[in-house]
């Protein structure tokens, strides 16, 4: 593919075909970057920036030639390199006393090569204890007689992960556009009712503007109002105007009776958990 | 390969295989042993267990070999069962996850978003205790209202509800297309104008 | 009860049991029992299991015991499994490797460290339940934590997290200068030093 291309000759060694065939296995630009200077046999702590920013570059032109995605971080190291190169470049300068003492433009990069490369070793190191599943087995559990269980002993098995996943499927086949999951502020409507409630349940009842007054950002805002018009619609807050124009007021449902067993259950529900 | 070796790989298989193994099966897996090397290696076993009279026996059963626990305990391997991790039926946990995102809501709206009746399960976590009711919907019928309970915070480890990871959260772990529409970024001033490949 | 029925019906236990048995399990299951004589139990199982050098192997994992077939004949199990054993991506590696030595971590140390988009990797190792969801960290914008499950330290074989090999330190790689005196790597600039965590 590359011989076809005449654009080949951007590349200062050809490069070997095997190569090419991994160029797709790279994790990402900390791989590519400690290929380059395994391959060169470089010091990685005084890398040969010139040198190695052309080839990464040429690399990453590489995957655009074989029409390979080259993900955004690619194109962001690419940036960083040329910029660790420019600085590099840069005559010091003779007034500061301090010049010597400066970080050289390449310590971040290079701790975060190290870092990286830590990390590698570490996962190599890790797949090569006694796999469960493939170095070693353990028996199938069967279960004798479940009849026999009891249920109030029973320890319920469960990751938050699975929630989650049970509320997507759902989400999947459920009817169309019965709600959206909104939120602002990481706030979602759920919750937001929640406090809502809360506060209308505590005082009573609350100016309707009052639950907007601290709310900067408009998904906030439209995260609040849905929750109002869910309580509504549950019937657990009462909007009252007083008066034509006059301010609208969200009223715990039953407050007008007085406090009353029902609102306990309610109270008790609003501040969940 | 030495006897023991083999006789080692034998009771691995034994051990790992919830069915009774064969000889012929054994045989069969083990090509570049002796069939009667096998034979041999099986009844070293057999001894060896006989011996040992510990809490794993070696059984002879449907034409094959078994490990099984010692049958003398069956009542204490039956305890097991019961406090065995429960996993949560697929219905029990959307019904528990929908109350979760949803709360406060009613029987009906859970039964709308499933699609089923959940009559059954809303009153069996109920039961658990990992829902609770918030109180009754001012509407013809007072059907109740549920939401989550402090011990369904406590079995996630939640520390109040608004810990429950959003959905959007998890969404958002899976990037749409990060390829989609990349700007094309200059990479060296001099092949920038002679390189425009689409990618 | 003899100590040595004791023993047999540790023994039984562990052989029909797919998890590790945690010493509080064993003792939760025989309540007629000493804690302390069944931690004695457990102690002569893994001596008799070392002596009999055998297809099985008595190992401590994920704060527990279990018992598992002996490493070495791996390749023969696999010929009864029909070989659909555990494969694992570099991308996967890397990330599991991360979060194990940092958790708890979020996804944006996780990217920081590696130097690349991991959402998609974060999900399929909860997916398979070999991470999970510790709780939002305390910073704004409150991200997910991440830490490793017990299926990890069950499948990576070890004790607890603590047995983790030792990371290699990056202060021995680097020469005295030029980066002697570099400040400690920022992970996450704004919330590096808070560790804590809002579950």
């Amino acid at each position: 593919m590359v011989e076809q291309n005449p654009q080949s000759t951007l590349f200062s060694d050809p490069l070997e075909p095997a190569y090419l065939v991994n160029l797709e296995a790279f994790e990402g630009p900390l791989d590519l970057l400690l290929h380059l200077i395994k391959k060169n046999e470089v010091d990685i702590y005084n890398i040969p920036i010139a040198a190695i920013t052309a080839q990464y570059l040429e690399y990453v032109e590489l995957m655009k030639e074989l029409n390979l995605d080259v993900a955004g971080e690619f194109l962001v190291m690419a940036a960083t390199l040329l910029q660790i190169k420019s600085r590099m470049l840069l005559p010091p300068d003779p007034d500061d006393e301090e010049a010597a003492e400066v970080e050289d433009p390449r310590a971040e990069l290079v701790r975060r090569l190290l870092e990286y490369q830590r990390y590698r070793e570490a996962a190599t190191t890790l797949v090569s204890r006694d796999l469960m599943g493939r170095d070693v087995f353990a028996r199938k559990f069967l279960a004798p007689d479940r009849a026999e269980q009891e249920p109030e002993q029973e320890q319920i098995d469960v990751e938050l992960f699975e929630l989650v996943e049970a509320f997507q499927r759902v989400l999947k086949r459920a009817p169309v556009a019965l709600f959206h999951e909104v939120e602002a502020d990481g706030i979602s409507i759920a919750e937001r009712i929640s406090q809502v409630l809360d506060l209308v349940r505590v005082t009573g009842s609350i100016a309707f503007e009052k639950l907007f007054v601290e709310t900067a950002t408009r998904p906030l805002l439209i995260v609040t109002f849905l929750s109002v018009l869910e309580l509504c619609r549950l019937k657990l807050i009462k909007i009252t105007q007083v008066q034509d124009l006059g301010a609208i007021w969200l009223v715990a449902n039953g407050e007008g009776e007085g406090p009353g067993d029902d609102e306990e259950l309610a109270l008790e529900g609003a501040v969940v958990g | 390969m030495s006897g023991k070796s083999l006789k080692n790989i034998v009771e691995s298989l034994l051990f790992v295989y919830d069915q009774p193994l064969t000889l012929d099966r054994l045989a069969g897996l083990l090509e570049e042993f002796e069939r009667s090397d096998i034979r041999e290696a099986l009844n070293q076993l057999v001894a060896k267990y006989q011996e040992a009279d510990g809490g794993i026996v070696l059984v002879q059963v449907a034409g094959g070999y078994q490990l099984r626990s010692r049958p003398e305990n069956a009542d204490y391997i039956r305890r097991l069962t019961k406090g065995k991790g429960v996993k949560f039926s697929q219905s029990a946990l959307e019904t528990l996850a929908i109350v979760a995102y949803r709360q406060p809501v009613t029987r009906s709206e859970v039964e709308y978003l499933r699609g089923v009746d959940s009559g059954g399960v809303l009153k069996s976590l109920l039961e658990k205790r990992l829902l609770k009711i918030l109180g009754k919907k001012d509407v013809p019928g007072k059907p109740l209202i549920y939401g989550t309970s402090r011990e369904f915070l406590e079995l996630f480890d939640l520390k109040d509800i608004s810990a429950l990871p959003t959905l959007k959260e998890i969404e958002e772990l899976v990037p749409p297309d990060p390829f989609a529409d990349q700007p094309q970024l200059p990479l060296e001033p001099d092949a920038a104008e002679s390189e425009s490949i689409d990618n």
